[in-house]
């Protein structure tokens, strides 16, 4: 018995029209999965080259999700993702060199080589850097929509949260607290179905974790992440209704995460027929068909944008490399702001 | 200047800030409608609007957490911690988001956290605690404990202005109890600086909060006594702390005791006595003592809670073990 | 729309036989509501004599929800009631003398005077103390459940929760841990319609609290709280389903705090009309009441319950006030648990 | 005996008491299925089953929470933390409820908390921490930090017994790294006693953890450069902590060296340095020296990490300056 909504797919054109996409919107979500997951890739490569220190976490299998969810949202809405949402980082402009550099710990990585991997975030961006204690952001992307309230700014905040995460206690005074309040702000939450090594049914005791928006006073909605557009139409209602002072929106995108929890995990737990199931489900495959089918993407220009995509990243990588390490004389910097830092625009 | 009891000052340095500076807005427990449990936003939903002093949920984590969030979003918010105690409900807001943010990505979290603190009251153990030892040990965090009325708003009117995360500890033991000048409009007291609560050449003691009315009681009592002349150094803020004002203090009288009512292991006491023991050690005629409250929780039978809580007759006995070293 | 079952009262002799209670059960229960409300007068008494140091709190207008609940309890199941709950203390047979030197903080207090007021608890009794964060004991509660499971006893666990705690992480991790093992718990939600000042609208955005039973996958009640026959046969439903291995249930006790906060507070803000509402819900008038309909309880047996009730306490005041206050050295007794306390037989 | 990594003890440890004691039973994210983070539990579900090695939601707050209430109806509940970071997220349940419960009302709790600590593997600010200094300040708990095999599974062994809350600092860069004799069977290591870990006459280092080993080897580089003897205190557990060992190696050396991988202000080691110089004053030649951690969050970048944790060379230094005091 779901309580949640579930979405149905995105299928005709005029869903497509609903959805405010014009073609260039159709081709440049095209554009930011195949970035989104190039840089991941990437990323692999440069982790067994020795390159990047600690560990290295992707979000394969959800690219249709972040990509998805960044596109519905303006310029100046504001955004927590995190450990498999690299495709918002890309959908919102962040600079793929400056992934690269993070990765690597390098100075212009986007924490300066203080912290790694997808622990990163241009607030000039409207993002919001993730901690690793999940899901930590989700109050705190609630008090951004505090703010936009408070000043009667017509803006929103997302917040994304894991499935497993879900079942903390921020989860819960996250949405709760914009509940009360109908703040605008929409909760993500990418169901790839594991925690690490931890299924659904371990994590939580209820069909579909869309329903606990009801426990909260508003709606939930399950969506098939790796299906982009419907990514989008769901998360472009739920962000306009919570513009126009309507509340919050839990979605639920469900998807598998395609890889193992960080590059030490083969995910042996992970049953091969789902896996099978969801590589035949690839968000972004799924999408490139579809494309073709509506025939906005012909064989020649997906060839020119895999070549222009593939030519940015490389030479992302190349930029990358080049930036140093930081000097051991910077550790102690920064661990107190100063004054004048809080005369940027968004803190004035 | 007119005189005000601590309480006040608070309430009166909040109201100047959130006067000044519309992007100052509080969040907790029962502060709007009810004016907060003792009371210092009284007046303030009125005054205010709910968009500004907000009546939150009883969920310490989110209170933290969102006023971070609209820190990020260029807001200042206050929020307040019905007692300190319940702080550790949102210990890991503060210690792994608020304290790191700025050091991971660059990003000020300009956010103040207000803590009615410490006993007297048989408010028992989780109504009476002084939590700041916890937060001493968190880089990124600062620490503000005032102990006179002009230095509880102008720390508070400094915290709301600093662009870091800010614990302002507030003890309910002056809240009423200790009345003082208090600068009229604008008043800020920079962090770091500690502030010479009383003159002496004999001894130092080293505290902060309300401890520093039972160091001056003893440095009376043992004035009277035998003339001892005791220096009491009120530190003010614990991050930063105004490391130079005690050494320079040592320097002076040779001898030293840190004075708080926090528990001892591991205290702040700990830090300070280890500094001066290694800062000041060819200055020191008599091992650095400490007096604190013992490592128990803080009982709420009258009998065992003055025991618990170091008293005037304490502190007199360690300076007179101290003068006999 | 609530999702949400509303429980109906109970009326009829027949839903009584239901309920699998005698007659002497039946005055049982009134007289421990009566023993409850007795010991927070006298509290009060004592309070404004200057004799209970710190603050004092009280339970007034939660005596059909706490006897109610308790009743409902088999022996050998464990409870964790909260700051309104002294009808559950009761209801288990603490002696009431020793919750008048627990207020006192003297040494038989429950608490031997290191805890205040309702910070007690006998163990023997299945009880567990309450800290003053809330609701921290309902993780503990749900611990307890995991015992029961793990070695297979048929015992219950009972976690109690105001509104306002209810918005806390602690209450979310708790149910969420309970749904997914499916965990001999039952959830209380002593529903008095306010946290301290803050009235229900501003602590949650959800019709009824029970609604949230279905966001983790078991069952929600409403129950009027005023009403102590519904409550126990509620409690016992679901006491019985859990130890059936139905897992857990959520009862959503509603009342209202008939006093303040504590004693310093007003309660300026609860509007007079919905005081008076409840005045004429009052669960003790408004059982004793049935209890003379169903002609249970004559004018004399109440008179006599009523003089005994009142012998009892009067007594208990009077051994409390004997008991001495705890003597400093007692201050850093007991920081640390010994070996050989692990040998009490619920520790075995 | 037999040559075993630290992991592996720990993991052993567990196993016998386990099998040992039917009340012993697990709970933590991944430790089942996956075998935990770090294997320590591998095998175990197979072994005890889903009842005694439960695979939980991503709950510290109901994992620490519901320990209680099991030790409480008589289990000796043991769980992990994933890493040792998020015991932030438990600071709450730790603090104001398991380590409080004997002192207000006399219920034992018994349980274990395993966490995973420590850099020295770029994981930067979230999974490299040492957090034992905040839970330090904690009346009520004890607090474990074993370095070699033998105490990793003798001190757990003792951790399980024991009728108090215990956390059990595992140190990652310990668990493959070191390896060691461990005792076959029965073996449990008694808190508060101190090892030796190297004897020495001029000067008392005094660490716990990984720190032990950099110890060790500045200890060896300095005695090859110049002869100088040093002595390694290794504490074991903080809480409690061994002061009678510590106290009487600074009366053999009269000098000393506190270390470790935590940060400095109001770290373990202020107290001990404070502790030292209260109760030691007249046996020292020097002052009392700390080497920890900077006072900044854990950096990710290796060059960053490397100077954030104190290297062989910086203890050398310290040595070298105290020698020269
Ligand atoms: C509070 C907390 N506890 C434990 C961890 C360790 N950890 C990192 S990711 C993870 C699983 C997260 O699962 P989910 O929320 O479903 O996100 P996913 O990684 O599957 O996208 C865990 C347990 C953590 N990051 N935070
Ligand atoms: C974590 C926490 N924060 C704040 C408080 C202070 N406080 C004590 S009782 C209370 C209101 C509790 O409301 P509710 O849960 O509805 O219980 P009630 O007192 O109404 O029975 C508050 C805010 C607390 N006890 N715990
Ligand atoms: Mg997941
Ligand atoms: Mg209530």
């Amino acid at each position: 018995m779901a309580i949640a909504r579930e979405a149905t797919p995105v299928s005709s054109a005029a869903d497509i029209k609903d959805a405010d996409l014009d073609r260039e919107d159709l081709l440049q979500i095209y554009r930011n999965m195949l970035v989104t997951r190039g840089i991941e890739e990437r990323g692999h490569i440069l982790y067994r080259q020795g390159k990047i220190p600690g560990s290295f976490y992707t979000g394969r299998g959800n690219e249709g999700g972040s990509v998805g969810v960044a596109t519905a949202m303006r310029a100046d809405d504001v955004g927590a993702p995190i450990q498999r949402d690299m495709g918002v980082h890309v959908t919102r402009g962040t600079d793929p060199w400056r992934i690269f550099a993070q990765y690597m710990g390098r100075r212009d990585g986007l924490a300066a080589g203080k912290d790694g991997n997808v622990h990163m975030a241009d607030i000039r961006l409207g993002l919001i850097a993730m901690v690793s204690h999940l899901p930590a952001l989700m109050p705190v992307a609630v008090g951004c929509a505090l703010a936009f309230k408070i000043r009667k700014e017509p803006r929103v905040a997302v917040a994304w949260s894991g499935d497993g995460a879900m079942a903390r206690g921020d989860a819960h005074e996250a949405m709760n607290l914009a509940g009360v309040h109908r703040l605008p702000v929409v909760f993500i939450c990418d169901n790839n179905q594991y925690a690490y090594s931890t299924p659904n049914r371990l994590e939580f005791g209820v069909d579909h974790l869309a329903d606990r928006a009801a426990a909260y006073g508003f709606d939930g909605v399950v969506v098939d992440g790796t299906d982009v557009l419907t990514v989008y139409r769901e998360a472009h209602r739920a962000i306009e209704k919570a513009r126009a002072g309507g509340g919050p929106t839990l979605l639920e995108l469900v998807t598998l995460r395609m890889e193992g929890h960080a590059v030490h995990d083969d995910a042996f737990y992970v049953p091969r027929e789902l896996l099978e199931a969801y590589t035949r489900k690839d968000p972004i495959e799924r999408y490139r068909r579809w494309l073709k089918e509506q025939a906005i993407l012909d064989e020649e220009a997906d060839d020119a944008i895999t070549v222009e995509v593939k030519k940015l990243l490389n030479d992302a990588m190349k930029r990358a490399e080049e930036s140093p390490l930081p000097d051991p004389s910077e550790l102690e910097t920064g661990v107190y702001a100063e004054p004048e830092e809080l005369d940027t625009p968004h803190h004035k | 200047m007119a005189t005000k009891t601590y309480l006040q000052a608070i309430s009166d340095g909040l109201r100047e800030e959130m006067r000044r500076d519309s992007r100052v807005f509080l969040i907790g427990e029962d502060i709007g409608v009810y004016g907060g449990a003792f009371k210092v936003t009284q007046g303030f939903l009125q005054e205010f609007g709910e968009d500004r002093v907000i009546d939150s949920p009883l969920s310490e984590t989110a209170i933290v957490g969102s006023c971070t969030g609209a820190a990020l979003m260029g807001m200042r918010p206050v929020c307040e911690m019905q007692f300190s105690d319940f702080v550790s409900c949102a210990f890991d807001h503060l210690v792994t988001v608020a304290a790191k943010q700025h050091y991971r990505v660059g990003t000020p979290v300009p956010i103040v956290v207000r803590l009615p603190s410490g006993g007297g009251f048989s408010g028992g153990p989780f109504h009476s605690q002084n939590p700041e030892g916890f937060f001493a040990h968190c880089p990124g965090l600062k620490l503000v404990c005032p102990a006179t009325p002009a230095d509880a708003k102008g720390l508070l009117v400094q915290a709301i202005r600093d662009p870091n995360p800010v614990l302002f500890f507030e003890h309910k033991h002056l809240y009423r109890r200790i009345k003082g000048e208090v600068p009229d409009g604008e008043h800020a007291v920079e962090f770091g600086k500690a502030r010479t609560h009383r003159e002496g050449t004999d001894l130092s003691i080293i505290t902060y909060g309300a401890m520093v009315y039972t160091a001056e009681e003893a440095a009376t009592a043992v004035a009277d006594k035998d003339g001892t002349s005791v220096e009491i150094i009120d530190l003010r803020t614990l991050t930063p702390w105004d490391k130079q004002a005690v050494l320079d203090s040592v320097a002076k009288t040779s001898k030293v005791l840190v004075l708080h009512e926090d528990t001892h292991t591991s205290g702040f006491g700990a830090e300070i006595a280890a500094t001066i023991a290694e800062e000041a050690f060819e200055n020191l005629d008599a091992p650095v003592a400490r007096l604190t409250a013992p490592d128990t929780p803080v009982p709420f039978s009258p009998p065992l809670e003055k025991a618990f809580l170091p008293q005037v007759e304490d502190v007199v006995a360690a300076i007179d073990r101290l003068s006999a070293y």
